[in-house]
Parts: structure tokens; C-alpha cells; sequence
């Protein structure tokens, strides 16, 4: 038995293994737990950067760094989300409707529109894989999904993994193709989930399910590694407590201020 | 030199309506206390800078009318949900937003810590957000062909609004690893900042020290200001206060429930130390 | 993954023959065993780059044979005089010389750090430095009217090789306030570093030392090397060795003096240890 | 009795008087005593950024601080010198001769080609005034004196102060004009020594000489405070010995680095 975020984590890790520095940004606690499971068993090739941790956070030249270094080419994966994600792969993080009086709006791009073209493997994500999300045309682009020839992109959308499924991105097509369906799931209910078009073979595969050697990984030392910067995403999954509020703090949080600095 | 105010209010003072403020996230180190004394003053039409992006700050700045426009990445209440007030006064047009991207913030304030007219940067093109920017603009890669990328001009803010741990008395800040702290005090004409703690030690004095310190040179003015961080709180020092962010979203959710919010926990108390206490 | 090497010639064995060879001035951190190893090995057409400016490493480097041009803001042995393999290699036109200003080269590793293909900076215009540096452009303002700067390529060495006092096991290395090792490393493809000291202890894990520490992320190879800045000295751990100092540009006053001074205190020790302990 | 030296800090300072920021390069024994005696009557609004200081230098962003911060306006003096100046306060930091072969190679422009364009406030400096130095046309120039209209231009040079006299130059004359002569010298014997034509008064006024005032404070405070960066010239100057020498390293140098760490 496994519980959904559990396979979703085990499919995107398995997308991560063998890179050297995966970068995880704000929000993202089944992207975290799945650049931590790969990390786990990458026996220390692999390095994660993740926003909020301190633990798995090694930058020290403030918020431009995370930037600089996928521009330095120093980032080989990345995850972004959409409150619309298109058919070509466009990512929408700002609102629904006319952008300057919108019917929703969201709390913007973040680093989206510039992350999607430097880090070379981009894995969109989303728990919410229905017509309102994966739409046929995004009403803003935050980021898009391909670029015409001559833009410098050496980044981009490498696949899509839903609560449904998960697709490839081909960019010479601009297209999504379908990988493998969650169990439970068919081509069929795919399709009619979707708002855009993709490729898919007549019987796509079911996506292979997490070993009980992943699941041990994960509900031990990748849930108590997450558990640092997500607490109720770790009590939640694997009733795992945050193992010890020190390791969030520097260890002499205990003294005053003016202790620390005397 | 640097000036030592009596208060926040006092800080506060120290902006004037209109001013450009860059404020950093939630998780760097946020003046609120400063930003209640700007909200009991009633501070109006100003131009918010999120450094890449801004959270309870900015939701609680606009709630109270102080916001006329706001440049940010994002503006996000992080796990707490959607910043209520924010989205409010999108949806009817209060506020003039200019989405940006979090490099292009940094990028824009690069240029003006380099007095340089503009930053070029890779990406963006494509996107939406290059589209809304009539600020922004492309230009060809002098070095390279057909190779076209945006330029951003420089960002110089007014005012850079922060939070740290310690000063000392020379007006020294020590920031240790926020270095976006720094650049926000590089490019902006003033910089105000409330600290937890005044040291009678030099922080340049101790490489260990110096290394995260900001000079007073870029320091305008700086009131103490123990836990002025609350309720987003100050990493290494006090957690958020969570049930008090949970509360405060649930209360925005409404203008009553904002302007109830405002009354209880900003107008009726001077010193900030009453609340957070 | 950074990689302990065992000795400073392991280190200098990372430096291929032709590279372009980022290296820090004579008051920030020099790996200067470093540089002895490579003249040791007889290391050929190195392109030197001075952040922004160079001093005894260059001119041994260059008296030595090693280098086939140089990038800076100025060759300069300060107090000690003027550098004279230097002068000797420009004036016999031995050595291509790409006369910079110190701005210039920082700018030129920031566009590098950032992943922009150039910087433009200020001033410079009018100056017979822009007149000889043919990869140097100026454009117009795009966000001004007549208004021309310079543009200045991204500068990105194949290596940055320099000495610090701390690394840990992780290969995270300690400069305090040197934050030029920290841009140079950001902005090289490999960083190669020679330290005193290696700390069993997470340089990380302290905000105080994570301030000044450049994350191990950058940082290709390290080897200890104890007293390896000398005898330029390495600031708050033990000052230049001024008599030898002395020595050496009264020595290298003349080529046979250079290749005695060789001899004597480069070819003579495998190990760095011997002469500057 | 004063020492030339002595003269010159004194001249020089008063030019800093009322300034709030005067940064000092490498290699500027005069011009950064002047800075210091300036700061040193000035009650503590005067900030003096000097080169090599630990205590009179607050920079902690790395090599480029000082050019970033005077490009924002934060730096209203500085000194540059010249192996040649012209009459159009040209400067020569680089050599003699043709440029791939010079007769003449000094180590290099260092910032000059940035700073002189920055700082509002630039004074030349120079020990040699003599036809070889005061040249009608610098061989290389390393930062020009003035620039044509549309060139960003807030700084530039201020004066030329030497061991014979005192010139101001006028950017719209794009001349220097002599202000002052030292004891001993006059009109013919500057221009006599010197390459360039310049304007001058018929019998130009002489160099005021220190006060008791200054010279005590020079000899004392400043002395002291100088002797931290340029030991040798405090000692050749006024017979001071550093101070301290804990001053110009951090306070646990003699405990090993380690212990500093733990």
C-alpha cells in the first residue's frame, strides 16, 4: 500500500537520478521529497538545493544566487506549477481573464519566467489535473513553454506529472505526449481531464509503482529530512514529527542575540 | 551618519507618502513593526518593491489604503493561503500591479548598486510578463548575432525597509547570509532599519561579523525594535507566529474583518511590544 | 563533488597548459605555493587575469615563462617597486598585454556570474584603454537619448585559483570579507583553492561563517597548503615577508638573478614547507 | 618648520573640509593623512575610506564596493597621480613610448579610467613636478580630463597639487589655472618645470602654511592613525612607530585558525 504523494514522489525521483544539483523552490513538498529520495540513494553524487532548509541549502550570496547559478549552468532540475498549464507547455502563475481585473489571481510568476529557460530539466507539476488547469490556451504566460529559434534556451519543460499521470515534452514537436497513467487512471479519463491535445500511445502504460525499498527510504530518512521544512506535510504523509526544532535553527538560538555576537 | 530614532514611528516618519519602499519576503527579515507604525500614520500611494517578492507586508500595506502601485515576483502568504487584500484590490483595480520575475528585481537593483541605466537579462522573452512591461525592452547582443535579450532599467527605490538581528552604535547592520538585504541598501537613496539589539561592539572589527555587515554608510536611520519582526518572524531568532498569521488571513478575508484586524492589533497599541509580546 | 587533493603541485596539476587563470591581488588571498608548483611543472601560455589587479604572482609567473598574455587593471608590486620580469617581458613584447580598469574586470566577471553575455558600465569612454581593448563595444542607452556606454564581454576564466585560511570537509571555504574569491569563483568554470586549514567542523552551519563562506558547490579542488600565501602574507594570519620581498625584486632585477631566485626558492623544494616555514 | 610633506597633507586637506566621503587608493601616504586630518577636525561627519585600513575602511561587499559605491554618488573625493598629466589633465598610468613597446611600463590605469568620470571631487597628486611628469600631451591616456557634452560625466579633476604649487583646473576652460605656489618657488620656476601651458595670476599668492594647529594634530592623531597603513612613511615623516600592531589584525591572530573557528 502507498499513498498517492508517495508514488508521485518515487516517479519524479526516478527523473532526477544521476544529475549532479536539483533545485526545489518554495512550496514544493512532494518535489522536495523526491530530490531527497534521489538524493538518498544517489550514495552523495547528487546535491539539493531547496528553498527554506537550511540543512539542504548551501547559498550565501542572498535571493540572486538561486538565479545566477542556473544561469552559471549549475542547476539541472527544476520544478515549476501552473494554476493553467497549455498543450505547449505555457505555465500561467498570475490570473484567470483580463490581466488587469481579473476573475482570479494568483500570487505571480516567481522565477518561473526565467528558471524555465536555464535550467535544462524543468518538471511541471500538479496535484490538480483537471479541465480548469490543464487548459488549451493559459490566459498569461508566465513562462512559455518553447521559444523560436535564435532565444537563447538551453532550459525547458522536460514532463508534466499530475494526479493522473505523466507526460514527456517533446519541444521540437511542442507537444505533450503521455507516458504512464496512475493506476486507476486510462487514457480516456486522461483526455477527458484535459483541456489541450497531447500524443499518447492506444494503451499507455500504468506508472510503475514505488518499491518497498523507496518506501522505506521515504518513510524514514527522506520524511524526516522534509519533515525540516515541511512539518505538516510530513505528519501528514507519514505522522513523522519534525525530528528536532534545532536543526531548523542555528544551534545557539537558545542564547540571547547579543550572546551570540560576544 | 547614521541616525538613531527613539521608535518605529519615528522610522516610519522617515518615509514619506509616494516614496518607492523595497521591502524583502517573508522568510528574509521584514520590518512590521515599521509596517504598522506606516499604517497607524496612515501612509498613503506607495509604491511597493518586493524583493523578489513580498508577503503579510504588502497584503497588510494594501489593505490599509497606504499601496498605490506594487512591483513584485509575487505577492504570497506562502503556505498561509491567498493574500486576501492583495487579490481585493486587483480585482478592483486599486492597486497598479507591474508583475515582474524574481532576477529581473535583483537584476534592476544590480544596475542601480552599479549606477548603470540597465541590466540585460536572459529568459523572459515570450512571457506575458515581458508584455505588460512597457518599462522593459529588448535589444541584439552587441557581442553576438541575431541573439536578441531584455534590458531592464535600473531600479533605485526610494527607501529599502528592513529588519535585522543586531547594529552597533556606529549604525553598522549585521544581515549574516540575507546578502539581498545588502543590495536593497546598495541601490536604494535611503535605507531604515529596525534591529532586535544595539551593540556596544564594532561588527567590522570581527572578520566573522564583517563579512555579513552592511556599513552605515548605505545606513539612513535605525530604531530598535525587539521581535519586530512579529508576526512573520525572524529566522534563527522566532519562529512565525502561526495562529496569529492564520487568524490574520481569515480576518482579511473581509474589508470588516481587515479593518477589525487593524483596530485590535495595530491602532490601539503604540509601542508594537504590547502585542507581540 | 570537490576534490582534496594531496599537494599543491596536485593542485597546479589541474591547470592545463593555455588556460585563462583567474587570480586575486597581492592583499587578498594568493595561492602562491600554488604558483611555485606551477613553474615547478614548467606551465606554458597561461592567460592571467588580475581581480582586478595582479602582483607577485604575475610577475614570477611571467618570468618563469609561464604566461602568454595578461588581462588587469595593473601589475603591481606596491611598495616593493616596479615589477621588473614584467616590464621586461612588455617592453621585449614576450607577453600580449589587455590593459583593463578595475571596475571593468569585476563587471566583466558579474556578467559572467550572471549568465549575460555582457555588462555595461560607465566611464571608460574617451580612454586609451577602450582604444586597445578591440572586445570591448559601446552602445547607446537604450533607456536614453544620446547616450553612449561602454559594453564589456562576460569574463569567464577557465580557472580561479587563489589561498584562504578555512576550508571544511564538505569543500566549503572561508573568505570573510574577500568577497572578490567569491565572484571570481561564481564566475570561473573550475576553482581551485589551497587553504591553511581544513575544519572538521560545517563552515555552513554557523551563520556567522556562512556569511563569508563560498558554498562548496563552486569549488573543483582544494589541497592544504600551511603558509601557502607566502611571502605575500595573508591578511590577520601572518604579514608579507617583506625581506624577501625585497630580495626577489632586487634579484629579478635580471634574468639570470630571476632564474637564481628560481632555483633557489621554487625548483629546489618539492614541498612549500622548507622555504617558508 | 614644516616638512614639504607635511604642506601638502595640509593643502590637500583643506579641500576635504565639509565633505562627507573621501575613499583613498593604494600607494597614498599624503593624500591619506590629508583625509585623516581632515576627518580628524571635522567632529565626525567626515568618512574616510582608505586602502589597506582595517579601521578606516568599512567595505564588505569585495573589490568592486568601492567603484559600485562611487558610481551611486556615495564618494565625493578621491586622488589619482600620473606617471605623465597634461594640461588637459590627461593621466598616464601606463607608459612611455609606443603601447606595444613602450621605452616606459608602469604597473597600470587601475581604476582611474572609471573613478575619474565618478567622483565630483577628484585631486591629482603628484611628488615630481617636472617637464618629464607636466607633459603637453600624455602618451596613453589612462582616464581623460574632460569629455565631450552627452558623455556621463558627474566627477572629475578638481586640482593638481604638487611639490612646487597648487592648480585648479576648470572643466569648462578644460586648462588648469595655478592657484598657489609652495615657499621657494614662483611663476617661472613652475612654468619652467612645466610641460603644459596653464593660466595664471601675474604674481601668484603662496601655499598657506600649516598652522601649530594642524601640525600638532598631524604629528599626533593623524600620525598614529596613518602609521596603521604606511608604517614607513610615519616613521620617515614624524619618527612614529606603529602604534599597535594588534590594530591592523584582527584581535585572535595569535590563536591558531582553528581556534578561531571553534
Amino acid at each position: 500500500m502507498y499513498r498517492l504523494e508517495e508514488l508521485l514522489i518515487v516517479t519524479i525521483a526516478t527523473m532526477l537520478d544521476g544529475l549532479g544539483h536539483v533545485a526545489v523552490g518554495a512550496a514544493s513538498p512532494v518535489p522536495g521529497a523526491a530530490a531527497l529520495l534521489a538524493r538518498a540513494r544517489s550514495q552523495g553524487s547528487l546535491r539539493v538545493s531547496l528553498l527554506g532548509s537550511r540543512r539542504h541549502n548551501a547559498f550565501t550570496d542572498g535571493g540572486r544566487e538561486l538565479f545566477d547559478c542556473a544561469a552559471q549552468g549549475r542547476i539541472d532540475a527544476f520544478f515549476l506549477g501552473g494554476a493553467q498549464i497549455d498543450g505547449e507547455a505555457n505555465i500561467n502563475l498570475v490570473g484567470v481573464g483580463d490581466y488587469r481585473q481579473p476573475k482570479a489571481r494568483f500570487p505571480g510568476s516567481f522565477g518561473s519566467s526565467y528558471l524555465y529557460f536555464l535550467v535544462p530539466r524543468v518538471i511541471l507539476f500538479s496535484l490538480e489535473h483537471s479541465p480548469r488547469v490543464m487548459v488549451p490556451k493559459v490566459d498569461f504566460i508566465s513562462a512559455p513553454g518553447v521559444s523560436p529559434e535564435g532565444v537563447y534556451r538551453p532550459g525547458g519543460p522536460y514532463a508534466l506529472v499530475t494526479n493522473r499521470c505523466v507526460f514527456a515534452f517533446s519541444r521540437e514537436a511542442r507537444r505533450f505526449r503521455l507516458l504512464t497513467v496512475h493506476p486507476g487512471e486510462d487514457l480516456d479519463s486522461v483526455r477527458s481531464n484535459t483541456g489541450f491535445d497531447f500524443d499518447a500511445p492506444d494503451a499507455p502504460p500504468e506508472t510503475p509503482t514505488p518499491s518497498e525499498a523507496e518506501l522505506a527510504l521515504l518513510r524514514g530518512r527522506v520524511g524526516r529530512e522534509i519533515a525540516e521544512v515541511y512539518p505538516a506535510f510530513a505528519k501528514r504523509q507519514w505522522n513523522i514529527e519534525e525530528v528536532n526544532g534545532a536543526e531548523r535553527q542555528p544551534a545557539s538560538t537558545e542564547e540571547s542575540i547579543g550572546a551570540r555576537f560576544h | 551618519m547614521t541616525e538613531f530614532l527613539d521608535s518605529v514611528d519615528d522610522l516610519a516618519g522617515q518615509i514619506p507618502d509616494g516614496s518607492r519602499v523595497a521591502v524583502p519576503p517573508d522568510y528574509s527579515g521584514c520590518a512590521m513593526a515599521v509596517v504598522r507604525a506606516l499604517i497607524r500614520r496612515g501612509a498613503r500611494a506607495l509604491d511597493l518593491l518586493g524583493v523578489p517578492q513580498v508577503g503579510f507586508q504588502g497584503d497588510m500595506l494594501i489593505g490599509a489604503g497606504c499601496v498605490a502601485a506594487v512591483e513584485t515576483a509575487a505577492l504570497t502568504l506562502g503556505e498561509y493561503g491567498p493574500a486576501p487584500r492583495f487579490i481585493q484590490a486587483i480585482k478592483s483595480a486599486q492597486i497598479r500591479m507591474r508583475d515582474s520575475t524574481c532576477p529581473a528585481i535583483h537584476a534592476g537593483l544590480q544596475a542601480a548598486e552599479k549606477g548603470i541605466p540597465f541590466m540585460p537579462l536572459r529568459g523572459i522573452l515570450g512571457s506575458d510578463v515581458l508584455v505588460h512591461r512597457d518599462d522593459w525592452k529588448t535589444i541584439g547582443n552587441p557581442f553576438g548575432d541575431d541573439d536578441r535579450l531584455v534590458v531592464l532599467p535600473a531600479i533605485r527605490p526610494d527607501v529599502a525597509l528592513f529588519h535585522a538581528a543586531l547594529a552597533d552604535r556606529a549604525g553598522n547592520i549585521w544581515i549574516g547570509v540575507r546578502r539581498e538585504l545588502m543590495l536593497m541598501a546598495h541601490a536604494s537613496r535611503q535605507t531604515l532599519v529596525s534591529v532586535e539589539e544595539i551593540s556596544d561592539d564594532d561588527l567590522l572589527s570581527d572578520d566573522r561579523y564583517a563579512a555579513g555587515t552592511i556599513p552605515s554608510l548605505y545606513i539612513s536611520a535605525i530604531a530598535q525594535a525587539p521581535r519586530g519582526a512579529w508576526p512573520v518572524g525572524l529566522k534563527g531568532y522566532y519562529p512565525p507566529d502561526a495562529q496569529h498569521l492564520k487568524d490574520y488571513v481569515a480576518l482579511a478575508a473581509t474589508e470588516d474583518g481587515f479593518q477589525n484586524y487593524v483596530e485590535t492589533f495595530i491602532n490601539a497599541s503604540r509601542s508594537d511590544l504590547d502585542v507581540s509580546a
